[in-house]
């Protein structure tokens, strides 16, 4: 009944909802009070906030870690009575946000008690774990905001890396590499658009081929070429660079200005797509493509056309993701090297409701996700390592089933369009 | 048939390029074309034939390479015939690993914690540990999308990978681990607990096959003869309209997400009990191959059979021309991928062959997912 | 400007839609277009609109030959349409849908809303049609929408407007306003062509009327030299009745009792707001309200399909609020959906399969958890020739029905098993003359039987033939209940718009016995 | 059964010298090309391949259900010994090797044992193990020495008992040299008393490996040692951009089977399946072939540490020469590696 549930903007919260809110609310404040309040001891924790070659160093912060969560559990506890009492609205979700992340931090104080842990490092681990599936998940919402879904982010992402890297090596120039990667990520995406659109395949289907396909020929290439030619598989990586003046701003500026060329190009794309989606004639078309293509014929667009582009600028950009994962980190490829992140791209565009942005701030959720399971390993806080991996996966999936409940798909999406 | 035959011939034939090409002597041949052509043509053709005579001697080529193709055929039918329920209930199962591996789990629990059980209960009864284990497993992301909406792509995909964590876990419990041993084995199943060969002893062939292909027939049943076959299919095609006619929407996910799991847990039970005998980390590769073999069979029980037997013999071939010729084993996974993007496209595999359309093909096809749509 | 179709045959595979039709329309003039369903009307103004390509014949325009092969073709010539299902998205704002296609922007390939905007404001007073234009259309009722849709041809500088179906869906005092839009649209020069199955309306406007049958035009004639029952015998080819034949009702007791019920629609606002009623044995209450009133959402709570704020729903002397559909249905509950091809059918599967969607379950078409697929065909089979459904088997698809069949089927369904209530969202939308005059028969024959009847509908001629009493429901509640000897058009018609002119009787609670004299 | 199929190494220039011995290999999924036992035990053949012309041939495993039809082919392929690789073949093998008692066998990694743990030989396989923590005590040694910030950290793909005994070794040695040198040099990423630390959940996710090398680092590490196949190429580009750290490589020594990093290894911990593969054909050969266990340890050079190489000059000659004793102590028993 409620495939046609809200857009962001216009959702309303049913009273019943509204209080399940805050006595969830109300439920972490006690969690955070007894379990990391009174199983705290006397010490401190300690968080360092510095990145490399900022203008001035932050002080060492350290905070009492019974007292940081006894506080944090009284502000949530304040926000679920608040939320009770009168109800924030529209604005609940981000108050939701506030709340898991005070019990997140609570969480980590408890861990670093009588301990220290760097967050810039942490910050920056996010981060960069977040630009593949950012990217990935980018090339989602092209594709199916114009109507055609997209699951084959991982075998893109894969067949990108392993051509990123063959080409960068063998012309031995990254940009040329890069190049190849992001125009392999276009050659797949394009088989993609030529069976979904014009053979009107299954697009789940056409997807599956191609992750099965990139996989096959990727292992077997890698067998067949790699091995024996090991240094066509070794292009270097892209080297990072500091925007001048902002880069020396501290915490901040050496995480978001010092980075390498793959990443500011991955904000750079957050922001362009999500104007170019929301404020441009280009994207109204798309958008209007993916909502109702019929409607879009009978003013004159081009609804196979606009799909066309769209999907091969999706493999475009899952290309890049690809690459990012060979030329922009480590710089060599292994079979299977992606390890699932296209998926976990999906998930984060859906997350992300098909919004560029919205899918950024879901890869930081899972970059955080994961970052906080190897910093609790490093930490030795005693949760075995496989429930601790765990983490980032039942992280998702709670968010997906809880938080985000029903996401408003493009009404066309995966229908092939018929003209007579 | 005729298109999924011609589907067949094409993928082969764009593999043998892909051999062709990659093959380094034959390469080198084709570098030098011009100077000897007929070189070039003839380690081409030996290159992709030798290739593919070695598949076929695997697969089909004696009663061993027959029993090797069912042995690989039994896991990826029933995996097979769970993506395919799934879809004719309106749900995309990428789930199928992390519900392989809990039937692992279940099947191989019961299959090493009982000594003295005749083979005519332990077997049944580690079956069917392995088939619930699935199926709760599969009721997870099944009472999720019910109650709350979380897209079951989602859901499976994660569920996959925490499962192969609980199973790194496990295998660091008393209970599962080897006594005196660390390696992330368990213990084997033991002997009465083992699905019995069918074939004699050198064959692995074993009664899993049998069950495999009754399950088929029961899905069929199931789908096509009984009242909740209707009622899936109902709420696959228009779940909107089944509600409407007074089909429970969300009952129905959470029962073919059980079942769909149930018969993925089955898979693992059988390849559990007649092939591996204990467990260890990691993916089984069994629950990918099987949304291809869903897709390819068009979710109808009798497709997936014939898709399975297929890719069976692939699999079980691919060892054989690995072991006769240097082409590695991968290729086979590209030839999947090519089967099935032929058989998806039957407009192009047309316009290769220049068939002509038949009036019968031109029906609606086999039903399946097509969105996200919740 | 002058439009002209000439010799246009339009053929499907196995269809001939349109045979060599001939049909000119002048500026300043208003062509109407008359048919069955299925005689071909859409699909030769989307021939008109370059949306579907003729299999034979021209397009002349000012007696240039023109080709169209896309809407842009034709939209650059100067045609406009307002398709029968809107072409409008859903989640856009007006102006966005209004200027997609032909934006306007500001550096960058910025779209500059705000100059559409303007444009598109003075558009509207020039032709008397509101609009707000940063509003979302899902959230437009569909007159409103209808608006945009006009708005959308006229910014496109249209001056020839193709209008299909365009007051199917409108109340009276919508179609008032839209006659007056056409009239305006009219002086200012715009060659206009409509379409309706509405003979009244027709009559009204045109100034000339071409009725087509299976394809072919089987007559063109003016309104003043025709009328309703020619008209209608034109068109089908027969002669059929436009008055349903009613003996005044005998009510019983209550069946269904509705009390202060309150619910809410998917995005969580409040759209059924203490809502209460009661319908009696053998009395057919209709509700009678402008789409998008919260009448979809109010059937929905009453069927089990959406949550029930709060209030009562009781049948006979059982409580039966928040029961499921499966519930209802074992009481005896039979329902026509509102949206037949989203809710009422299964497209992919048969129409034996489809005859079966609610009663599968029971004997004779299971036994135990098997089902018979002989009597589900042999039943199928009697339904098709008891309903008159057309169709070359009952194995076809569903969706190979034309949706006055698809209706039948639907109909078929639910009149057969026993009944204590029939609820009936919209039963006639988009249909022929025939097929309503034999749906309203079966209606009126089902209250004869002893059932009771809950007809909603935005029709007021449906309401005027069928009611016994009528409750008319605006913004969520009822306005007004009115017996039908008490209900003019006129009254009904501000009561859908909301005006209260007179003291209307107390929605709640129901006053059982003042309303039966 | 008859018929001589043809085999990877048959058309490779020297192995047209017939030497009459054919040696084979059963990978187990990680597939010839793992960076890690598979390859490391396929590199002994080829060396035996190059040397004595003798023919060699591998079938890689998809999954486990191909373990058996793989050792069956070669069963039929007239192989003179068949090397298995990995814990996941140990049933398959110790069948195989007793339905065959003419055929001979060398598994790697596995030490046969029957069900209530008692050990178990065939006179026709060897057991090929390594007490590789022997030479991770050192590399332990190593890096406490080593360390600028007195942190090491060390991560795994997962946690399984061929990759932990690296850990494990490698902390006895830190609190080695914490004991003997009065230092207090602290390992992250590994904990010998829970037998857990930190796992990046695959062997194969080169930018995990990265990220969580980072991560290390961050908390102040400056040797980071990773035992996760390919995915510690990741770790060398973190370890690179941080300038001031080192890593130490496991397996086979880094600056041959990596040697793009060699600059950033201070040493690789050797666990020479190589050699024991070479070693066990050369016996085959001679017909000096014998059934049972071989441990490699640092006293047999089954395990060791590799060359300091790029590093040799920066290591201080005292740390060298404690290392050797060090190595001397353990294989003369006078000091336990096992914590
Ligand atoms: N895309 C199509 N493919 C095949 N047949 C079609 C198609 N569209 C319409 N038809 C057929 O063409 C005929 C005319 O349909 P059309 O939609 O023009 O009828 P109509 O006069 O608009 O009917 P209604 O009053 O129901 O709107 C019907 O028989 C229909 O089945
Ligand atoms: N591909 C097709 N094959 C056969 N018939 C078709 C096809 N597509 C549409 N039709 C038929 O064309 C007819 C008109 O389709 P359309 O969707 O335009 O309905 P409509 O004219 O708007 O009907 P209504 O007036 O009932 O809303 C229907 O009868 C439908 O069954
Ligand atoms: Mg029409
Ligand atoms: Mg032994």
């Amino acid at each position: 009944m409620s495939s046609h549930s809200a857009t962001v903007t216009t959702s309303r919260i049913s009273p019943a909802r509204a209080r399940g809110f805050g006595i969830f609310f109300i439920f972490l404040a006690v969690a955070m009070a007894v379990l990391f309040g009174m199983g705290s001891g006397p010490d401190s924790a300690t968080f360092g906030l510095n990145g490399p070659d900022q203008f001035a160093d932050l002080p060492t912060v350290e905070i009492p870690a019974a007292g940081t969560a006894y506080f944090l559990a009284v502000v949530a506890a304040f926000l679920g009575g608040m939320q009770l009492a009168r109800g924030f609205g529209h604005r609940i979700y981000l108050v939701l946000g506030v709340v898991v992340f005070l019990f997140i931090f609570a969480f980590l104080v408890w861990a670093t008690e009588d301990n220290s842990l760097n967050l810039y490092g942490m910050l920056q681990s996010t981060l960069l774990r977040a630009i593949p599936l950012t990217l990935g998940a980018i090339s989602g919402v092209l594709c199916e905001k114009s109507g055609v879904v997209n699951i084959a982010i991982e075998g893109m992402m894969l067949f990108s890396a392993f051509m990123g890297v063959i080409i960068g090596s063998a012309s031995g120039n990254l940009w040329i590499g890069l190049i190849g990667g992001a125009l392999a990520g276009g050659v797949l995406s394009s088989v993609l658009a030529v069976l979904s659109i014009r053979y009107r395949v299954d697009q789940i289907i056409a997807g599956t081929v191609l992750n099965i396909f990139a996989l096959g020929i990727t292992s077997y290439l890698t067998a067949r070429v790699l091995v024996e030619y090991q240094n066509l598989n070794n292009p270097g990586t892209f080297r990072q660079f500091s925007i001048p003046i902002v880069s020396k701003i501290p915490l901040i500026g050496p995480l978001l200005f010092r980075n390498n060329i793959l990443i500011f190009l991955t904000f750079v794309l957050v922001g362009a797509v999500w104007f170019g989606l929301n404020k441009t004639r280009w994207g109204l078309r798309v958008r209007a493509v993916g909502e109702h293509p019929k409607a879009a014929d009978t003013v004159g667009i081009n609804v196979q056309r606009v799909r066309y582009r769209n999907v091969i600028m999706g493999g475009v950009v899952a290309g890049l993701a690809g690459a990012y994962l060979t030329l922009g980190s480590v710089g060599r490829f292994d079979e299977n090297m992606t390890a699932g992140k296209g998926f976990i791209a999906l998930a984060a565009m859906l997350f992300g409701r098909y919004n560029p942005v919205g899918a950024f701030g879901a890869a930081l959720v899972f970059g955080f996700a994961e970052s906080l399971q190897n910093k609790l390993a490093i930490l030795n806080v005693g949760i075995s390592s496989e429930l601790l991996a765990m983490a980032p996966y039942l992280a998702t999936l709670l968010v997906v089933a809880g938080v985000v409940g029903r996401t408003r798909v493009p009404a066309a999406d995966g229908v092939p369009y018929v003209k007579e | 048939m005729l298109v999924p035959t011609l589907a067949l011939v094409a993928a082969l034939f764009v593999g043998a390029l892909v051999i062709i090409f990659t093959d380094p002597e034959t390469l080198r041949a084709w570098a030098s074309f011009t100077a000897n052509p007929g070189r070039a043509l003839s380690l081409s053709w030996d290159a992709a034939s030798e290739a593919y005579i070695a598949l076929f001697r695997g697969s089909f080529g004696s009663r061993y390479a027959l029993s090797e193709t069912l042995v690989n055929t039994t896991p990826l039918l029933l995996a097979g015939l769970s993506v395919g329920l799934a879809f004719r209930a309106g749900l995309f199962n990428i789930g199928g690993e992390g519900q392989i591996l809990a039937g692992f789990i279940g099947s191989v629990m019961v299959g090493f914690s009982f000594d003295s059980l005749p083979a005519i209960i332990h077997v049944p009864f580690a079956l069917l540990t392995g088939a619930v284990f699935g199926a709760a497993w599969g009721f997870i992301p099944g009472f999720l999308k019910a109650k709350t909406g979380a897209h079951e792509v989602i859901s499976t995909i994660m569920l996959n990978f925490i499962m192969l964590n609980v199973v790194l876990w496990v295998l660091k419990t008393e209970f599962f681990l080897r006594i005196g041993r660390n390696d992330p084995i368990s213990k084997s199943v033991n002997e009465s607990a083992e699905l019995p060969k069918i074939a004699g002893e050198g064959l692995r062939v074993h009664l899993g096959i049998m069950v495999a292909l009754a399950v088929a027939w029961l899905m069929w049943w199931i789908l096509f003869r009984t009242t909740i076959g209707f009622r899936f299919r109902s709420v696959g095609a228009n779940p909107k309209a089944a509600a409407y006619a007074g089909m429970s929407v969300a009952g129905t996910y959470i029962f073919a997400m059980m079942m769909a799991g149930a018969l993925t847990g089955l898979a693992g039970a059988t390849q559990m009990l007649g092939i591996k005998k204990f467990l260890s980390p990691g993916f089984s590769g069994f629950g990918f191959d099987a949304i291809a073999l869903a897709l390819l069979g068009k979710s109808h029980p009798g497709g997936i059979v014939l898709a399975s037997i297929l890719f069976g013999a692939l699999r079980a071939g691919a060892l054989t021309m690995q072991a006769s010729t240097s082409t590695p084993i991968d290729i086979i996974v590209v030839i999947q991928a090519l089967i099935i993007a032929f058989v998806a496209a039957p407009t192009l595999v047309r316009a290769i062959f220049r068939v002509k359309l038949r009036r019968s093909e031109r029906e609606t096809e086999g039903v399946l997912a097509k969105t996200w749509g919740s | 400007m002058k439009v002209e179709l000439r010799g246009v045959t339009k053929r499907f595979p196995g269809v001939v839609a349109n045979r060599d039709v001939n049909l000119t329309v002048s500026g300043g003039e208003v062509v109407a277009l008359l048919g069955e369903n299925g005689a071909g009307k859409s699909t030769l103004m989307n021939v008109l609109f370059g949306l579907y390509e003729a299999t034979e014949g021209e397009i002349y325009i000012d007696d240039q030959k023109a080709e169209f092969s896309s809407p842009a073709d034709a939209i650059a010539a100067g045609i406009g349409m307002v398709h029968q299902h809107f072409m409008l998205i859903p989640v856009f704002n007006v102006i966005e849908n209004v200027m997609l296609g032909l934006e306007e922007t500001k550096g960058m390939g910025r779209l500059d809303e705000d100059k559409a905007s303007e444009r598109l404001l003075s558009l509207s007073r020039e032709h008397g049609l509101q609009v707000e234009p940063y509003a979302v259309i899902e959230d437009l009722p569909v007159g409103v929408q209808q608006r945009v849709e006009i708005l959308k041809a006229l910014y496109r500088n249209a001056d020839c407007l193709i209008l299909d179906e365009p007051t199917a869906v409108l109340t009276p005092d919508e179609i008032r306003d839209l006659i007056g839009v056409i009239q305006s649209l009219k002086d200012a020069g715009k060659a206009i062509i409509f379409i309706s199955h509405k003979l009244k309306e027709v009559l009204e406007i045109a100034d000339q009327i071409v009725v087509l049958r299976r394809g072919e035009v089987v007559g063109t004639t003016t309104p003043s030299e025709t009328n309703e029952q020619e008209l209608a015998t034109m068109m089908v080819g027969r002669d059929v009745q436009l008055e349903v034949s009613k003996t005044p009702s005998e009510p019983g007791t209550a069946v269904l009792r509705v009390t202060d019920m309150h619910v809410r629609d998917d995005r969580e606002v409040k759209v059924v707001n203490g809502v209460s009623f009661e319908v009696k044995a053998k009395e057919i209450l209709a509700i009678a309200g402008v789409q998008g009133n919260g009448q979809t959402q109010l059937i929905e709570a009453l069927t089990g399909l959406r949550k029930v704020e709060s209030g009562n729903v009781t049948l006979g002397d059982e409580d039966v609020t928040g029961a499921s559909p499966a519930t209802l249905f074992k009481m005896d509950v039979a329902h026509i959906p509102e949206d037949r091809q989203a809710d009422g059918m299964i497209g992919a599967f048969s129409i034996a399969d489809n005859l079966v969607l609610n009663t599968y379950r029971e004997r004779p078409f299971s036994k135990g958890i098997l089902t018979d697929r002989s009597a589900i065909q042999r039943s199928a089979t009697k339904l098709i020739e008891d309903f008159d459904i057309r169709t070359p088997s009952a194995r076809s698809p569903a969706s190979t029905l034309s949706g006055g069949n698809q209706q039948k089927m639907i109909v078929a369904r639910e009149f057969t098993h026993a009944q204590r209530l029939l609820i009936a969202s919209q039963p006639t939308r988009g249909l022929d003359v025939g097929s309503i005059q034999y749906i309203h028969a079966r209606i009126v024959a089902q209250r004869d039987e002893g059932a009771g009847v809950l007809l909603v509908s935005s029709e007021l001629d449906e309401i005027m033939a069928l009611a016994d009493r009528i409750a008319v429901m605006c913004a969520g509640e009822i306005v007004g209940v009115l017996d039908r000897a008490d209900a003019t058009r006129e009254k009904v018609g501000r009561l859908m718009a909301g005006v209260r002119d007179e003291a209307p009787r107390p929605p709640s609670p129901p006053v059982a016995e003042g309303e039966g004299s | 059964a008859d018929e001589e199929p043809e085999t990877n190494g048959g058309d490779d220039p020297v192995a047209e010298e017939e030497v009459d011995f054919k040696a084979c290999q059963v990978t187990d999924t990680g597939g010839v090309d793992d960076r890690s036992f598979n390859q490391t035990a396929y590199e002994g053949m080829q060396r035996a391949e190059e040397e004595f012309g003798i023919e060699i041939d591998v079938l890689e495993s998809q999954s486990d259900a191909d373990f058996e039809p793989n050792i069956n082919t070669f069963l039929q392929a007239d192989c003179d010994l068949i090397v298995t690789v990995g814990f996941l073949l140990g049933e398959a093998t110790a069948t195989a090797a007793e339905a065959n008692p003419d055929q001979l066998f060398a598994i790697v990694d596995v030490d046969f044992a029957d069900e209530d743990f008692n050990d178990v030989t065939y006179p026709n396989a060897r057991e090929l193990t390594f007490a590789t923590d022997e030479a991770a005590f050192l590399a332990g040694v190593l890096a406490s020495g080593m360390s600028e910030s007195g942190v090491l950290g060390t991560f795994g793909g997962i946690n399984i008992p061929p990759v932990t005994i690296f850990e494990n070794g490698f902390e006895a040695g830190m609190n080695y040299w914490n004991a003997e040198a009065g230092a207090a040099v602290e390992l992250l990423g590994w904990s010998s008393a829970d037998q857990d630390g930190l796992f990046t959940g695959d062997f194969e996710d080169q930018d995990k490996g990265k990220q969580v090398a980072q991560q290390l680092l961050d908390e102040g590490a400056d040797i980071i040692m990773p035992v996760a196949g390919p995915v510690g190429l990741g770790s060398a580009v973190a370890v690179r951009e941080a300038g001031n750290a080192s890593m130490i490589w496991v397996d086979t020594d880094g600056c041959e089977s990596a040697s793009d990093i060699c600059d950033l290894l201070l040493t690789s911990v050797m666990k020479n399946m190589d050699n024991a593969v070479y070693d066990t054909i050369v016996a085959a050969m001679n017909d000096e072939f014998e059934g049972g266990l071989y441990v490699g340890t640092l006293e047999n050079e089954g395990v060791g540490l590799a060359p300091y190489h790029d590093f040799d000059s920066v290591i201080p000659d005292a740390l060298k020469e404690t290392i050797e004793e060090v190595r001397a102590g353990i294989i003369d028993g006078s000091i336990s590696v096992g914590g």
